[in-house]
C-alpha cells in the first residue's frame, strides 16, 4: 500500500520520497544547522516547516498543514538534544491524491509519515516512532475505510486523520498524537476510528519499519 | 576565598511568575486544586454576544445607503472581544456541464458530499497593536475555520442560488421589480428565464480584541452567530438588458465581445439566510496537563495525603499562564443532538486517555446546548 | 542568498588545475552534457526531469479563466520557478531576490513564454470573456548545477504531455467535458526552445586576461553545483530544432571572444537536437504506454468476421 | 552486525545503575529512561564497572564532540581568533591564536580565509560555541594539526570516516596506497583531505573514495585500479 524510499536527495542531510495510495510526498531534512536570529530558541532545537502544493503558490492551506505537521512532530523531537540550533523540515506534495479545494487530509497523513522517515534517515534524535493514517467513513455511515482513494474520499460523510506515537518495536501505542476529523460523525464513529485507527496505525508502523530496515543496509554497504 | 553568598529565595507576583516561567506557576496552581484562570477546571467562561447593529438588515433601520454589512455579531468571552461582519457578493456561475433548470443536476449525485455545500471565506484580523502582513495564526485560524464550515454542512449550495427578479418600467415610466417566487409577481415574471446562472458569495471578517488564549472556538461561535442574523439582498436584472455586442478586431482578429449588464442588487428587499439547522455547531475546547510531582508546593503534612491524580483536564483555556505550558489540546465542534462537525486533538508532551475524550465530549455537548439557547 | 555554500581555496586550486588539464571531477568531457532521465507521471502534465543529480519536478495544470481586457484573443499563461530548502539550504523559502534565482525565471520567461513556444491564442474559448489559464509549476528538488537547463526541458516535456479538457461552444453555450467523457485535448505547442548553459573559467589570473593577449577561457558545458560555484562567466544559449536561437543571456562576468558565441551557438544546436529528439521519443514512449488497449481496439486493424 | 534499533524501542539494558551513555542513546530527564534517539545497530558493550550502550548509526551532519580530529575551513578571522565552519550551513567553531604550538601574543599565526586546517575538538557543549585547538595540549607539539597545504577534500558520510581512522584494516587506504603515494588527514566531520604530487593522481583518489563509499568492499579493488587506469594512461 506504501512504496517509500530514503536518501533520494544529495545536498540535504535527510530525504524521502512516499507513495500512499494516489498521494505523492517528498521530504527533506537539514538540519541541525545555525538558525537565523529570530528562529534561535534559547534551550531547544527550532523548526522551520515549508510546505510546497503541487499545483499553484502556497496558501494558507499549506500554512495549516505547516502547524498540524508542526503539533505532531514537536512532542517527539529530542528538542533539548540541540539547544540554539535548527532543523528545516520541507514537504513537496508531487501528487495530491485528493480534490486540493476541499480536502486536505490524505496530504497531511502522508506528510507526517514522511516526516518520520526524513527525520530518521537525517540522524535527528527522535524520543518515538510515530505513524500515521487515514481513515474515511462512507456516505452510509457504516463502513469505516483506511486509507480510502480519492472517489471514495469524496463520498465519505466525515474525513479523519489519525497519527500515534507508538513503542516497543511499533507494537504498543504510546500516546496519541494528532486526530482530527471532519465532517458529520458522532461520538460512537469516533471511538470506532480509534479503535480501527491504531491497528492501522501499527500496520503503517511496521511498513516504515521496513524501509528503515532498507536505509541502514544500504547506509552500511561499504563495510 | 569569597565570603559565603547566601541566596535569598525570589519571590514574584503571581502575574510576573505567569509570564517569567508559566509552567511553574501552572503546576504551583494545580497543586493547590486551582488555575490561573481561577475558575474551577470544568467551568466555561461566560459568552455574551449582540449583533451590534452592524447589518444594513438588522431590525433597526441602519442607514441604507454604503452599509453593504449583510450579517454581524459582537462577542464577549472574558477578556477576549470579537466583532464578526459578513459581507458578500454576487458571482456569475460559468457552469462546467451544461444543465437545463429542471432536471436536477446530474453530475455531482448526493454522493459528492463536500461539493454540495457552499462555503464562506473568513479572513481572522486578532488587533495586537501591530499592522503588517497577516501572522501565521491568522492564517491557520482562517483556513481552519474556511475547512470546518465546508466539511460541517451549514450552508447547502441551493441557498446561495440567487432568484433573479427583473424590473420592468410600464407604460408610464414607474419602475417595478417583480420576483419569480413572490406571489404577486406577474406571469412576465414567472416567465422570465435567464440562461446565466448567479450565486452569491460570503465574506467574514472576523476582529479579535483583546486576545487571552486560544482563538478558534471563539471565533467559530462568532461566525455562527453572525450567520442566523445574516439576510441576503434581493437582485434583480433590468428588463431592457440587451447584451450590446461590441465588435472588436484585434491584429487581423476580429470577434463581437458581448458586453453584459451585472446584475444589480435590490437596496430593500432582503431574504434571511437559510441554514441548515441541523448542522448548527458550536465549540469548545479543552486542555490536558500532568501534575508535575517536583514542582508541588510543600504540603503542610496535616492534610491527608489524597492521591492527587496524575493529569487534569481543563475546560476553556485562559490566559497566557495556562495557555503557555499547556501542549495538549482537545477542541471539538458539535451540535446539542451529539452530531460532531470537527474534533481535533493534539497529544503534546502528556498523554491523553480515552475517558479524557469521552469526557469533553460530554462537556462539549453541554456547552454547545448552553450556546445555543443564547441566539 | 543569506547562507552559502563555502569552498577551499585548495579545493578551488584543485578544479581548476585540473581544468586546464582537460580533467572534471565526473570523468566528463568539456563539451559533454550529463545524461538527461525524463520520467512522466500518472496524470497529464507532471513530468521529472533529471540532469545527473538534478532533479526538477514539473506540473502543469488549467483552469477557465477571464482574458486581460486589452488581449481578449489570448489564453493565459504562468510559470512559477520557486527554490525552496529542498533544493540545498543555500536557498531560502519564499525569497526569491537571489541572484541566480532572479535570472533562471528570467531567462525561462524569456525562453518558453515569451518566444511564443506555446500557442496563447489557441486557449481562448469566448474571446472577451473565456478562456484557458495555463499555469506550469517547476519545483526544484535536487541542486548539483544546471537549473536552467533542466528546468526549461521540464517545462516543454511537461507542456507537450499535457491534455486540457474538451470544450465545445455553441453560440453562449459553453460546455467543458469532463476527463471521462471526451478525451481531452494537448496544447499547441510550436517550438520547443532548449536552454544550454556555458561556464567559462580564466585559468590565469584575472589581470593578464583583460590585456587580452591569452583567451584560452576554458569553455564547459552543463556544469556541476562545485563548478558552477567557480566559474568566472555564464553564458545560456537557447536554440530549437530549426536553427532558430530563441534567446541569448550573458549576464556579465568574464568577456569571452566574439567568434566563440558562433561556435558556442553549434555546440548547443547539436546538443538540442539530440535533447529533441529525446524528449519525443519519451513521448511517444509515453502515449503508447497510456493507451495500449486503443492499439487493440482501434478501428484500423483488420475487422475479425 | 547486533540487533538493529529503531527510536522507541527499547536497550537490552537489565542492570540498570550507571550506565554510560554514547552517541545515539538519551535519557528522558523526566522519567530517568534510556531510550535511542536514533536509527541503527545497537552496541552495549559491558565492563567491569560499567556498561556503555550507544547507536552505531550513519549520518552526514556532523555534530563536534570532544576529542574528535576534524578538518575544518577558516572562514574568518577576528581579533583573537579563527571562525572555522566544520561542515556546510552548521554553526562555525573558533579556533583562538593561542591554540597553536609556541604561540604568543606577538607572533600571530599565518593562516588566511579559505584554508583548510586539520585540528581537534577540545570544548564542545551543546549551549556554547564549540572550540578546536591545533595543539597537542598534552605535548605543546603540532601533531600533524594546522594548516593542510594544496590538495582537495572528499565529502563521505560520517560513518564511513569512523571506518577510515579507527579500523586499520579497513583495505580500502592500503589498496590507494598501491597506485599513488598521498598524504592523507581524515576529519571525524564527513571531510577526507588527500594530496598528491601529481593532479591526475588526485583526481584519481577523488574519484575512487566518493565511488567506494556506495559499493561492497569486494567492488573496490576493481573501483580503484578503473579510475587509476582511465586517468593515467590517457595522457592528453
Amino acid at each position: 500500500m506504501l512504496f517509500a524510499q530514503t536518501g533520494v536527495l544529495e545536498l540535504v542531510d535527510g530525504s524521502c520520497k512516499l507513495q500512499c495510495g494516489e498521494t505523492t510526498v517528498m521530504c527533506s531534512v537539514t538540519g541541525p544547522i545555525e538558525p537565523k536570529a529570530r528562529q534561535e530558541l534559547p534551550a531547544q532545537l527550532a523548526l522551520e516547516i515549508v510546505v510546497r502544493p503541487c499545483r499553484g503558490v502556497p496558501s494558507t492551506r499549506e500554512k495549516l498543514l505547516e502547524d498540524q505537521v508542526r503539533g505532531v512532530v514537536t512532542p517527539v523531537l529530542a528538542r533539548y538534544l540541540y539547544p540554539r540550533q535548527l532543523a528545516q523540515l520541507c514537504f513537496q506534495i508531487l501528487e495530491s491524491g485528493e480534490p486540493e479545494e476541499l480536502y486536505s487530509s490524505k496530504e497531511l497523513s502522508a506528510c507526517i509519515n514522511a516526516a518520520f522517515l526524513a527525520l530518521v534517515d537525517a540522524g535527528i534524535g527522535i524520543q518515538a516512532s510515530f505513524a500515521s493514517v487515514c481513515l474515511s467513513i462512507l456516505e452510509d455511515g457504516q463502513r469505516l475505510l483506511v486509507n480510502p482513494s480519492q472517489a471514495e474520499l469524496i463520498e465519505s460523510r466525515s474525513t479523519h486523520v489519525l497519527a500515534l506515537q507508538l513503542a516497543a518495536g511499533a507494537k504498543k501505542v504510546e500516546n496519541l498524537l494528532l486526530l482530527e476529523s471532519y465532517g458529520d460523525f458522532d461520538e460512537q464513529t469516533l471511538l470506532q476510528v480509534l479503535q480501527t485507527g491504531e491497528e492501522a496505525c501499527v500496520k503503517t508502523a511496521l511498513e516504515l519499519r521496513k524501509v528503515i530496515e532498507q536505509k541502514l543496509q544500504k547506509d552500511f554497504v561499504w563495510r | 576565598m569569597s565570603k559565603a553568598v547566601e541566596v535569598r529565595p525570589m519571590t514574584f507576583y503571581p502575574e510576573v511568575l505567569a509570564r517569567i516561567a508559566p509552567d511553574l506557576s501552572m503546576q504551583r496552581h494545580l497543586s493547590l486544586g486551582l488555575r490561573p484562570s481561577l475558575r474551577a477546571s470544568e467551568e466555561f467562561r461566560n459568552v455574551e454576544i449582540s449583533d451590534g447593529k452592524l447589518s444594513c438588515a438588522s431590525k433597526e433601520t441602519v442607514n441604507r445607503s454604503g452599509n453593504n454589512i449583510l450579517g454581524s455579531n459582537v462577542l464577549k468571552c472574558g477578556k477576549t472581544m470579537i466583532v464578526t461582519s459578513i459581507t458578500g457578493g454576487v458571482v456569475e456561475e460559468n457552469v462546467p456541464v451544461e444543465q437545463d433548470d429542471e432536471e436536477p443536476a446530474l453530475e455531482n449525485s448526493d454522493a459528492d458530499r463536500a461539493s454540495q455545500f457552499g462555503c464562506i471565506y473568513p479572513v481572522v484580523e486578532v488587533e495586537c497593536g501591530r499592522a503588517g502582513a497577516p501572522t501565521d495564526e491568522e492564517m491557520t485560524l482562517s483556513q481552519r475555520i474556511y475547512n470546518c464550515f465546508l466539511h460541517s454542512g451549514l450552508l447547502s449550495k441551493e441557498a446561495l442560488k440567487v432568484s433573479v427578479g427583473v424590473k420592468s418600467t410600464n407604460a408610464d415610466g414607474q419602475a417595478s421589480i417583480q420576483y419569480p417566487d413572490e406571489k404577486d409577481s406577474t406571469d412576465l415574471a414567472k416567465s422570465f428565464k435567464p440562461r446565466r446562472k448567479w450565486t452569491y458569495v460570503l465574506y467574514a471578517k472576523i476582529q479579535v480584541f483583546s486576545r487571552d488564549g486560544p482563538l478558534f472556538e471563539l471565533c467559530w461561535n462568532s461566525l455562527i452567530y453572525a450567520l442566523q442574523t445574516t439576510q441576503l439582498p434581493r437582485a434583480f436584472v433590468d428588463e431592457r438588458t440587451t447584451d450590446l455586442k461590441i465588435p472588436v478586431s484585434m491584429r487581423g482578429r476580429s470577434a463581437a465581445i458581448r458586453e453584459t449588464f451585472d446584475i444589480l442588487c435590490d437596496p430593500v428587499k432582503f431574504q434571511p439566510l437559510k441554514l441548515n439547522a441541523e448542522n448548527i455547531s458550536f465549540a469548545s475546547n479543552f486542555a490536558v496537563i500532568e501534575l508535575d510531582p517536583e514542582a508541588q508546593l510543600p504540603k503542610d503534612d496535616d492534610d491527608m495525603q489524597v492521591d492527587s491524580p496524575t493529569s487534569v483536564l481543563l475546560a476553556d483555556i485562559q490566559g497566557e499562564a495556562e495557555e503557555a505550558s499547556v501542549s495538549s489540546i482537545v477542541s471539538v465542534v458539535t451540535g446539542t443532538a451529539g452530531n460532531m462537525k470537527h474534533f481535533k486533538a493534539i497529544g503534546g508532551d502528556s498523554k491523553i486517555t480515552l475517558d479524557m475524550i469521552k469526557k469533553s465530549i460530554k462537556l462539549a455537548k453541554l456547552r454547545s446546548s448552553d450556546l445555543e439557547g443564547k441566539s | 542568498m543569506a547562507k552559502e555554500i563555502e569552498i577551499s581555496t585548495s579545493e578551488a586550486k584543485f578544479l581548476i588545475e585540473a581544468l586546464r588539464q582537460g580533467l572534471r571531477s565526473d570523468s566528463r568531457k568539456f563539451e559533454e552534457t550529463r545524461d538527461v532521465g525524463i520520467k512522466f507521471g500518472k496524470d497529464y502534465g507532471d513530468v521529472t526531469v533529471t540532469m545527473g543529480k538534478t532533479k526538477v519536478h514539473c506540473r502543469i495544470s488549467c483552469n477557465i479563466a477571464q482574458p486581460y481586457e486589452d488581449r481578449p484573443f489570448e489564453g493565459l499563461f504562468f510559470i512559477s520557478t520557486e527554490t525552496s530548502p529542498m533544493a540545498g539550504p543555500q536557498f531560502e523559502n519564499g525569497n526569491n531576490t537571489g541572484e541566480d534565482e532572479v535570472l533562471c525565471s528570467r531567462i525561462i520567461e524569456k525562453a518558453v513564454r515569451r518566444s511564443g513556444a506555446l500557442d496563447v491564442e489557441g486557449l481562448c474559448i469566448v474571446a472577451g470573456s473565456k478562456c484557458w489559464a495555463v499555469r506550469a509549476d517547476v519545483h526544484f528538488l535536487n541542486c548539483d548545477g544546471g537549473f536552467i537547463d533542466v528546468s526549461c526541458i521540464a517545462v516543454m516535456c511537461g507542456l507537450l504531455h499535457f491534455r486540457k479538457p474538451d470544450v465545445t461552444i455553441s453560440g453562449e453555450q459553453v460546455t467543458i467535458h469532463p476527463v471521462e467523457e471526451r478525451e481531452p485535448v494537448p496544447l499547441g505547442v510550436l517550438h520547443v526552445p532548449i536552454c544550454v548553459t556555458f561556464s567559462f573559467f580564466n585559468p590565469e589570473d584575472a589581470e593578464e586576461n583583460i590585456k587580452g593577449e591569452s583567451n584560452n577561457e576554458i569553455c564547459l558545458l552543463d556544469a556541476t553545483l562545485k563548478e558552477e560555484l567557480l566559474r568566472d562567466g555564464t553564458l545560456t544559449v537557447t536554440l530549437n530544432k530549426n536553427r532558430e536561437v530563441v534567446q541569448v543571456s550573458k549576464a556579465g562576468g568574464l568577456p569571452m571572444d566574439a567568434l566563440t558565441l558562433m561556435d558556442c551557438c553549434h555546440k548547443a544546436f547539436k546538443i538540442t537536437e539530440t535533447l529533441t529528439d529525446q524528449i519525443n521519443e519519451e513521448l511517444k514512449l509515453d502515449a503508447e504506454s497510456r493507451n495500449k488497449y486503443a492499439a487493440l481496439l482501434s478501428s484500423e486493424n483488420a475487422r475479425v468476421s | 552486525m547486533s540487533t538493529m534499533i529503531l527510536p522507541g524501542d527499547e536497550f537490552h539494558l537489565e542492570s540498570r545503575e550507571n550506565v554510560l551513555l554514547g552517541p545515539g542513546a538519551y535519557c528522558d530527564p523526566r522519567n530517568q529512561k534510556v531510550q535511542p534517539v536514533t536509527a541503527g545497530f545497537e552496541v552495549v558493550t559491558e565492563t567491569k564497572k560499567n556498561v556503555s550502550v550507544h547507536v552505531e548509526h550513519n549520518s552526514k551532519r556532523y555534530i563536534p564532540a570532544v576529542g574528535d580530529l576534524v578538518v575544518g575551513l577558516i572562514t574568518g578571522s577576528f581579533s583573537d581568533s579563527y571562525r572555522v565552519s566544520l561542515s556546510n550551513f552548521s554553526t562555525p567553531v573558533t579556533l583562538s591564536y593561542m591554540a597553536f604550538p609556541n604561540a604568543s601574543k606577538k607572533n600571530r599565526p599565518s593562516l588566511k580565509v579559505g584554508d583548510l586546517v586539520y585540528a581537534r575538538v577540545c570544548k564542545a557543549d551543546k549551549e556554547l560555541e564549540a572550540e578546536v585547538e591545533c595543539v597537542d595540549s598534552s605535548t605543546g607539539k603540532d601533531a600533524g594539526f594546522g594548516l593542510l597545504e594544496g590538495g582537495t577534500i572528499a565529502e563521505v558520510s560520517l560513518a564511513f570516516c569512523r571506518e577510515l581512522t579507527f579500523n586499520g584494516d579497513y583495505p580500502l587506504l592500503s589498496l590507494l596506497a598501491k597506485n599513488a603515494q598521498f598524504e592523507v588527514a581524515i576529519g571525524i566531520n564527513g571531510k577526507v583531505w588527500f594530496k598528491c604530487d601529481d593532479i591526475r593522481h588526485t583526481m584519481a583518489c577523488y574519484r575512487s573514495i566518493t565511488e567506494c563509499e556506495h559499493r561492497t568492499q569486494s567492488e573496490h579493488k576493481s573501483i580503484i585500479s578503473k579510475h587509476f587506469k582511465t586517468l593515467l594512461n590517457s595522457v592528453p
